[in-house]
């Protein structure tokens, strides 16, 4: 057990599947001899070498291209768009490339590598630096999509990225980089599409993914101060989604409130909000709801960042009203 | 046919362009690997003419893109190419499929949305991969595949694999960004990858100077990624064959990308849909009378190849058409499950437990 | 009042805002001297001339800088993105410039667009041409987003998208372009915003958008025939999105189906789930449920394609096995 | 700073430039446009300075991207440019947007995130935008505003406006597709638009020749759109200065856009949070010795100017910047109703009714 940064959990998770598999390889925009703009692959280039770890031009599509074209042909190859908000630029390949070709070609061709990013605010980068984008991949058949909220998921959910045959979006939270966690020693390796039970609690159940599940865990430990016992669900993995974790927390309490990052409309939690009507409305003792940021870019004043993204008083304010009424 | 003449045998370069720009290769085609460019194009032509009378009759379903006229090109890099050589195609890849060996039947079968096309009809006419013969995939939205064409060559050079990428894209495709980062990665990485302009002068119904800044649109962009400005005469299967393998030596010797212009004319319209109209008539005859086949067997026969030889390539390739073509028709549609397959490796869609 | 094609429709109405505001241009890929790969700019070359309307290379990202630029300096530009998968290749233009710019400079600048596409499938051309796409647009703030199901509401909506001051997305459904309809004669303008109740039920209201709102109502004649009789509402408009009409009429059955060709996740129908759930989860007399094509790639054989989308078959057997149960 | 030499009155150079590559414009500079020149790089210099010293007490949140050391560019074209021309810059747009007249205030607000800041905090240093002064915005993703800037000349130029739209970008967005496509396009629509590549060498922390295909990244890629290859010293104010109004007038008369490559250095960080340990010693050096503003002082007083008016401007940027940042420190937070304000022309936010 050791304390350990969301950064630094990356760069060991990245160097525990390079160590392990010689077919691993690393790609991006200086993250070799810089160590990355975020610092997570500090030291990757010294320890895996320059065949291994690659600095690449501004170029995100042949970036994507390439750990695609890698990864059919016996690499598994980790590529790293610097900011989640640049797939923008590179979405083909993701969206229509990666994604589909499977399927296209019943299954010929297969694709084990793992794109990560810097998704979300909160760092006062402004509109263009910190959408939070889990959703726009959710959104497309083909792609596993993780968002890890603590450094040990960092790592688990990692390595079972990498050693999974499919192509795994790994969305790691901005906000998050200078959080701290222990992390067991060793080896770890998590499994993709399973939530987390945090917290349990019998009035409602909170859903949360990413950075804001530490917020929901601060907003559920007021909310018991002041007589609402909530469940804390840490979703992880939206694709492959535990749906099972989930309903049946969500059946147990009888409500449902989801803390997104995302700008309002069609996220992962209207996904769940609508799995869940679906499928347990009858134990439902209210309507499912969803924290979000509102559907807006995001401003970089602080005061204003802060007002956008679900805050624990948020979370804690909205949960109150909804099971007061 | 036209009989053999000097001119032909020495082509005297594609209409319209300055024959002083072309590339000519050195060395040259002995006979098998010369009866072995006139069978790909042979084969290419018939079996895309008789899809086409399929689309004609409604059997084609969605879209669907002919090289009649381009067949030099897929030709004379099918020839080229080791076995195990990668390609990547585009939507416009049936004579690209078919050159590296994949069957008839199966191409025939994916573009009538049968159960024996190569990809069970989940992929259709734009979509070809036939993994095994190292055909990587077609790829329908311009540009992409040159991106992932350089990845594979990446994997290559990594895991010390000896195989060249190969991705075929036409004119239109030097105007997207994706060109641009993928041929500047390639010539930074040094890989072994050969990107080949198909330029038949059109984007689809746009004529492509038109719509680019300088005249060859691949090779005047060369330079501004430290390659060679190649234009060859893409529908003289020789100049093809001899710049493919000289491209091909480069790559797999660590020499790094090369970027060929092949000049070439689409002689059908760009998709099912087009009956051409844009297209200038006399543009049209010039062409008409380059045509590569017509070419190439003038020139064999100049060369002295016998006409019953080439007759009997002609006559297989006949019969393989309508065996393929038999053989599809005859395959059921794929089976419905079929749908719900293949999104994950492990042949499944679920996104749930 | 005469008989056009959706694809005439979509010509006329572009003519209508060219004929009436000169600042109105229009660019895009083969959209002028060969009137379009769909047919749908037939003319428009030679009526309005050169300047003003504008072939393109291949170069999606550089049409739409172009149009953003063009919209924020004084004209109304109509870019053409061919097929609605191209949006992938040039996604950063739409959601991260277009989308994003007048709130990043307090409004400082606008962006009088419209954005047309081919959208969605039925055409057997494979995973790569045919997704439909209208959630990607409706999950990024600062987009306005139409997907008209019918003649008369391409020519009315498309006038209110180049007349609206905001950029909109405007989604024609390629599967619909040959089908035709009545269409008033001499000027339409429509208002964005609006869904339309197109028949009146009682018993569960159908919310269906663009090329499944045929089907939604040939699907609601078949239940009606068997004794569900149904509301069914066009969406029309994804944003802004006309929630009182459909709250209101929702309310008034107690259940909702909606019906969308988009992959199953985070489609609008979750969208409209989640506020259904929210607002008037005490009306409903049973789950809201979507019926969408699965979350897979589009298969392009035509038995396996219309296997996927959903069917007036589909439509009919999943609302009448809610009902019954 | 050092005294005049005429080494320094005509620069020698950039260090690591073969001179005989360097645009030599004609014309020269006379002394008011000198002396603005002069004016207009020492303000940058100043408050960028004064900028860097508020981050360092965090003062500024979030990122933020000097231009110290490249000031000679921004300010050529602030001097060179018609008061309508349209500016567009990246989130390295500080020095960019003060060259067109906005005030420090609302720069030095808007960095702080104050209501008094341009964009009243919702932007960030990355967005500058001052529509007023032509500064069409500043743009955080790499390419994107190049396409931009063209759409804002094809505008300019079809209104009859004589208005030309100025893009400028570093080394490091050579490499995206997004450079390609808009080179091409505004070269085949001829529009009045200069791109300018200010290369400092770097894009992040990777040197830009490690990534790159050509020598000179936008240079070598002019004749791949039919331009001309330029470049020029980006630390020679009249240089750089005589280029632009070269490249302006070429655009505004019909001749169609420009490319230009200004070598310069970035003598600070990235961003924010760099302390650039990446860069040699010795170039770090090198460049030290060859910075804008001491080569144009020195510049400036051989050719006579007087030290006391040169160092009134210096006092007055430094009143200047001293007034901007008690301003800026002293407006208040933005109003927390801004949060659902500007989403659309309305002034409004909502989606639904
Ligand atoms: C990104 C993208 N934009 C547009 C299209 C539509 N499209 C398909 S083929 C084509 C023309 C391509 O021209 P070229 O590269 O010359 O190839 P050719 O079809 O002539 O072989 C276009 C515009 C596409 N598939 N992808
Ligand atoms: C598409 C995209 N990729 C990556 C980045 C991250 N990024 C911001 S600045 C930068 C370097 C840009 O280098 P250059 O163009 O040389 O400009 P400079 O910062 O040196 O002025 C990078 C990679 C980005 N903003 N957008
Ligand atoms: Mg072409
Ligand atoms: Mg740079």
């Amino acid at each position: 057990m050791a304390e350990l940064s969301y950064r630094d959990a990356v760069s060991r998770a990245i160097a525990q599947e390079m160590d392990r598999d010689p077919s691993v390889v690393l790609l991006g925009e200086d993250i070799g001899a810089a160590g990355g703009v975020f610092k997570a692959t500090v030291g990757l280039l010294e320890r895996f070498g320059p065949e291994r770890v690659r600095d690449t031009p501004i170029s995100e599509q042949a970036i994507l291209g390439a750990a695609m074209g890698a990864a059919m042909t016996g690499l598994r190859p980790i590529a790293e768009i610097m900011f989640a908000d640049f797939f923008a630029v590179c979405w083909d390949i993701v969206a229509n490339q990666i994604a589909k070709s499977s399927y296209m070609t019943a299954g010929q061709v297969s694709f084990p590598l793992v794109i990560r990013s810097g998704n979300g605010g909160g760092l006062r980068f402004g509109a263009q630096h910190s959408q939070a984008v889990e959703n726009w991949a959710m959104a497309i058949p083909g792609l596993k999509v993780v968002a890890p909220s603590n450094p040990a998921d960092v790592i688990g959910l990692f390595a079972a990225a990498v050693r999974d045959p499919d192509p795994v979006m790994f969305f790691e939270a901005k906000g998050l980089y200078a959080t701290k966690g222990e992390v067991p020693d060793g080896e770890l390796v998590d499994t993709l599409g399973t939530a987390k039970v945090l917290r349990s609690g019998t009035d409602a159940t909170i859903v949360a993914l990413a950075a804001m599940v530490p917020r929901a865990l601060a907003a559920a430990e007021v909310l018991a101060a002041r007589g609402i016992d909530s469940t804390v669900v840490d979703v992880r993995s939206l694709v492959p989604l535990d749906t099972q974790t989930i309903l049946r927390e969500v059946s147990a309490t009888g409500r449902m409130f989801t803390v997104e990052e995302n700008p309002r409309l069609c996220g992962w939690g209207a996904e769940l909000v609508s799995i869940v009507a679906e499928e347990c409305f009858d134990d439902l003792d209210g309507p499912p709801l969803r924290i979000t940021t509102p559907h807006i870019p995001l401003p970089s004043a602080d005061a204003l960042e802060d007002l956008a993204i679900p805050s624990v008083e948020r979370i804690i304010s909205t949960i109150e009203r909804a099971m007061q009424s | 046919m036209s009989a053999p003449t000097d001119d032909i045998t020495v082509a005297k370069g594609p209409p319209g362009v300055d024959p002083a720009i072309l590339h000519r290769p050195g060395g040259s085609v002995d006979a098998p690997t010369q009866l072995a460019l006139y069978r790909q194009m042979v084969r290419m032509r018939k079996f895309e003419k008789r899809a086409y009378d399929l689309f004609l009759q409604n059997l084609v379903k969605g879209t669907s893109h002919l090289s009649l006229g381009q067949e030099a090109i897929a030709a004379a890099f099918g020839v080229a190419m080791d076995e195990k050589d990668y390609t990547f195609a585009t939507y416009r890849g049936h004579a690209h499929t078919l050159a590296r060996g994949t069957s008839m039947t199966g191409v025939m079968g994916e573009l009538l949305g049968r159960s024996c096309g190569v990809l069970s009809g989940k992929g259709g006419s734009m979509h070809l991969t036939d993994v095994k013969r190292g055909v990587m995939g077609s790829y329908a939205i311009v540009g992409a595949h040159l991106t992932i064409a350089l990845g594979a060559a990446w994997s290559a050079k990594h895991r010390g694999d000896p195989r060249v990428a190969v991705a075929f894209f036409g004119d239109g495709t030097t105007n997207i960004g994706a060109f641009h980062e993928s041929l500047n990665l390639a010539a930074v990485w040094k890989l072994p990858v050969v990107f080949v302009c198909e330029n038949n002068l059109y984007m689809e119904y746009t004529p492509i100077r038109t719509v680019t800044a300088v005249d060859n649109p691949a090779a005047d962009r060369a330079s501004a990624y430290g390659l060679d400005s190649i234009v060859v005469d893409g529908n003289d299967a020789d100049a093809m064959y001899l710049t493919a393998r000289e491209c091909l030596e480069r790559a797999r010797s660590g020499g790094g990308p090369s970027l060929i212009e092949a000049r070439t004319y689409r002689t059908s319209g760009h998709s099912r849909a087009d009956p051409g109209k844009y297209k200038p008539e006399e543009e049209v005859a010039a062409w008409a009378a380059y045509d590569p086949i017509d070419l190439y067997r003038a020139r064999l026969l100049a060369h002295g190849v016998g006409e019953a030889d080439l007759d009997a390539v002609d006559e297989t390739a006949d019969s393989d058409v309508q065996t393929a073509t038999v053989e599809a028709q005859a395959s059921p549609p794929p089976g419905l499950d079929l749908l719900m397959h293949h999104v994950w490796s492990d042949g499944g869609s679920s996104w749930r437990n």
